[in-house]
């Protein structure tokens, strides 16, 4: 490597340092996320954003504060395992009542939904104040149309739901891999629905499961998901 | 045990029921004899937690054994004469219906989805139930912004582009027409008086069972066993049927009666994928 | 030095390491700058405040964010050559009144919509402040005048307006039926309770509304009048 080759890397070096000082600085300076497209523009035009976060990502990856990424956008947070000391500071939030808490995941794992998709989903009418606190809290929204008959809204859940959740995006969701190759985010039954098959020797069966019913279950072919005879 | 419940999780989360704020913990852990439908998030939750106790995994629950549980703890309610939502009872009959289909062999002209058919799909909806709430003790369990984890206490405003210099979101909008036009018209407002079912009542519930059942079935003789008061039940009858012909001229609904003073037979009119080769 | 002293060594360097993230996590959470009292009480107790301090400092000392003293008080300050990515005196986005939501909601649901019409429906007088705020904000327009006597002006919301809240078309605003499946409406209105369908296109003139015209704009003060070439 020669002299010039060295000068250019420091260049760049100095570059890129000084464009990771201000991607900082408007992250600190922001208690919301601030997009990828907005930091951009701030950077001096020969950086690239994915090369300064990466860094970034990696400075504070070990500090008391952290830079997490939400969706298209970035943030700077506290470190979770710090939470119990600043803990005593913040406001008690009001917790979600378990009704709202069911309707919140059903949107998330299964957005865009309608509201007749999550009544499905939880077989009962969503009371009123459930949705309408939902929207109000900022973490769900309305999406937009269902392109069937009566176009139905759809919920899905916003960035500042992702946020709160500390989510860098909806395939974050815990169990959303499993959950859907099992088919249970479908809005129907899926054809090839895994019922798994059961022991065909009913000396297999747990001691529980035999107060079950009296009534002979292999009679009635509910054991074994084998087609019934007419 | 539940074999499902084995997603390798870190941290042993805390169980939703003791994260929730409204959790009532009375009928989820306690005899079924202290009945507290209120604590119940509907029949189907209901029926969750009885398919709980059978202690096996949902796909090797006995539909049937599930069924008589769940009537019985019905006729218990009913017995105590405590008022029990519509959608109960809905789900009551239901499950009557299905245990009828189960038991008796499949008829050879039989059209329709077969009892099988209609008790698997109940317990894809346990499972797709069960999984959600799953899923919401452990989205509640996460490190949460303004609870674990915190974001700038003193943010300063940054010198971005912004052409927009008023701030509402959409919910705001809806929010304010929707005050202003109840405002308006709240002088008009009348509350329905309940103990009678009304038209609207009865098709509600039949739209939901018939589009359930899918195929010839009594579904107002059902639903009718299911109400303790005889003059609720002669409102029922009588408020479904106006309903149902009112369903038929709408085209959503066929009935059949085989004599004079025999059970009516409903089923959804619009012919359906699984509805092929109709018989008449 | 012995295996001992250096085990001691790092076992110290690990609990001032942690102390830093704390002070760091704490300074960074904390609304206003935090005295050195309150942050040794929060740090472990073997662990001198002033070296903790000392290297809090040094570590953000190049960084887009330094950390300050203020009188006895910590806080984190966006370095002072950075001061340009924040806006002072700048004024803040401001939260539109609650009469000014009613307005633009009414005129987005009902339009076009003459100013006699929005008073109709929401039953009160619309002051001018109002509709002046809502055409400064971008979000409503003129958009011609009803062929009434009066020849009234017509308002209508703009494109503006459906980016900002996120609707892809006018007729995405939900209606009556959904607005009591979210909670909004109650589920008991009045038999005779409508709330309008907007039109498809927003663009299109109803079929009794005229174009506004220059002169139009003239008289309402919005065009400087033109000055006749001699």
């Amino acid at each position: 490597m020669n002299q010039a080759n060295i000068d250019n890397d420091l260049f760049a070096e100095q570059r890129i340092g000084q464009a990771i000082r201000i991607a900082e600085a408007i992250l600190f300076a922001s208690a919301e996320p601030v997009t990828g497209k907005m930091l951009a523009e701030r950077l001096p035009d020969d950086v690239a954003l994915d090369a300064v976060m990466e860094r970034l990502v990696a400075a504070y990856a070990n500090r008391g504060v952290n830079v997490v990424r939400v969706d298209d956008a970035w943030a700077l947070r506290t470190a979770p395992d710090l939470g119990f000391l600043l803990r005593r500071d913040a406001p008690q939030q009001k917790k979600l009542s378990r009704a709202a808490l069911e309707v919140l995941s059903t949107i998330a794992y299964h957005q865009p939904v309608t509201r007749a998709e999550i009544e499905d989903v939880r077989g009962v009418e969503t009371s009123k104040g459930t949705l309408d606190l939902l929207l109000e809290s900022g973490w769900v929204r309305m999406r937009g149309r269902r392109r069937t008959p009566g176009r139905p809204v759809t919920y899905g859940t916003t960035q500042g739901f992702l946020d709160h959740f500390g989510l860098a995006e909806l395939r974050d969701l815990p169990g959303m891999e499993e959950l859907k190759g099992a088919g249970l985010l479908s809005p129907r039954m899926p054809s090839n629905f895994a019922v798994p098959v059961p022991p065909v020797d009913g000396d297999l069966l747990g001691p529980d499961e035999d107060e079950l019913t009296d009534i002979d279950l292999e009679e009635l072919g509910l054991l074994t998901p084998r087609v019934t005879e007419d | 045990m539940n074999s499902t419940r084995n997603e390798g999780e870190t941290a042993q989360p805390v169980p939703a029921e003791e994260l929730w704020a409204d959790a009532k913990t009375q009928g989820l852990s306690e005899p079924e004899l202290v009945v507290d439908v209120a604590g119940f998030e509907g029949p189907l939750d209901l029926l969750l937690h009885l398919a709980r106790n059978q202690k096996v995994d949902l796909s090797q629950i006995s539909v049937v054994a599930l069924a008589e549980q769940y009537i019985g703890f019905i006729d218990q309610v009913r017995a105590m004469r405590l008022e029990l939502a519509a959608d109960y009872l809905v789900m009551a009959a239901w499950l009557a219906f299905l245990k009828s289909k189960l038991l008796i062999p499949k008829q050879r002209d039989e059209e329709g989805e077969s009892g099988e058919e209609l008790a698997a799909v109940l317990q894809f909806r346990l499972k797709r139930l069960e999984a959600m709430r799953e899923a919401a003790a452990r989205l509640v369990n996460r490190d949460r912004l303004g609870r674990d984890v915190f974001a700038r206490g003193a943010p300063e405003a940054l010198e971005m582009d912004r052409s927009v210099t008023f701030e509402a979101s959409l919910y705001d909008l809806l929010a304010a027409y929707a005050v202003q036009r109840q405002r308006q018209a709240v002088s008009n407002v009348q509350i329905a008086a309940r103990g009678v079912w009304s038209l609207q009542d009865a098709r509600d519930l039949l739209v939901r069972m018939v589009g359930r059942s899918g195929q010839w079935s009594a579904l107002d003789r059902f639903l009718a066993q299911y109400l303790t008061e005889p003059a609720q039940r002669r409102s029922l009858l009588a408020s479904s049927f106006a309903a149902s012909l009112e369903l038929i001229r709408e085209g959503k609904l066929e009935v059949r009666q085989d004599g004079a003073f025999e059970p009516i037979y409903m089923r959804p009119g619009q012919p359906r994928p699984r509805l092929v080769g109709d018989v008449n």
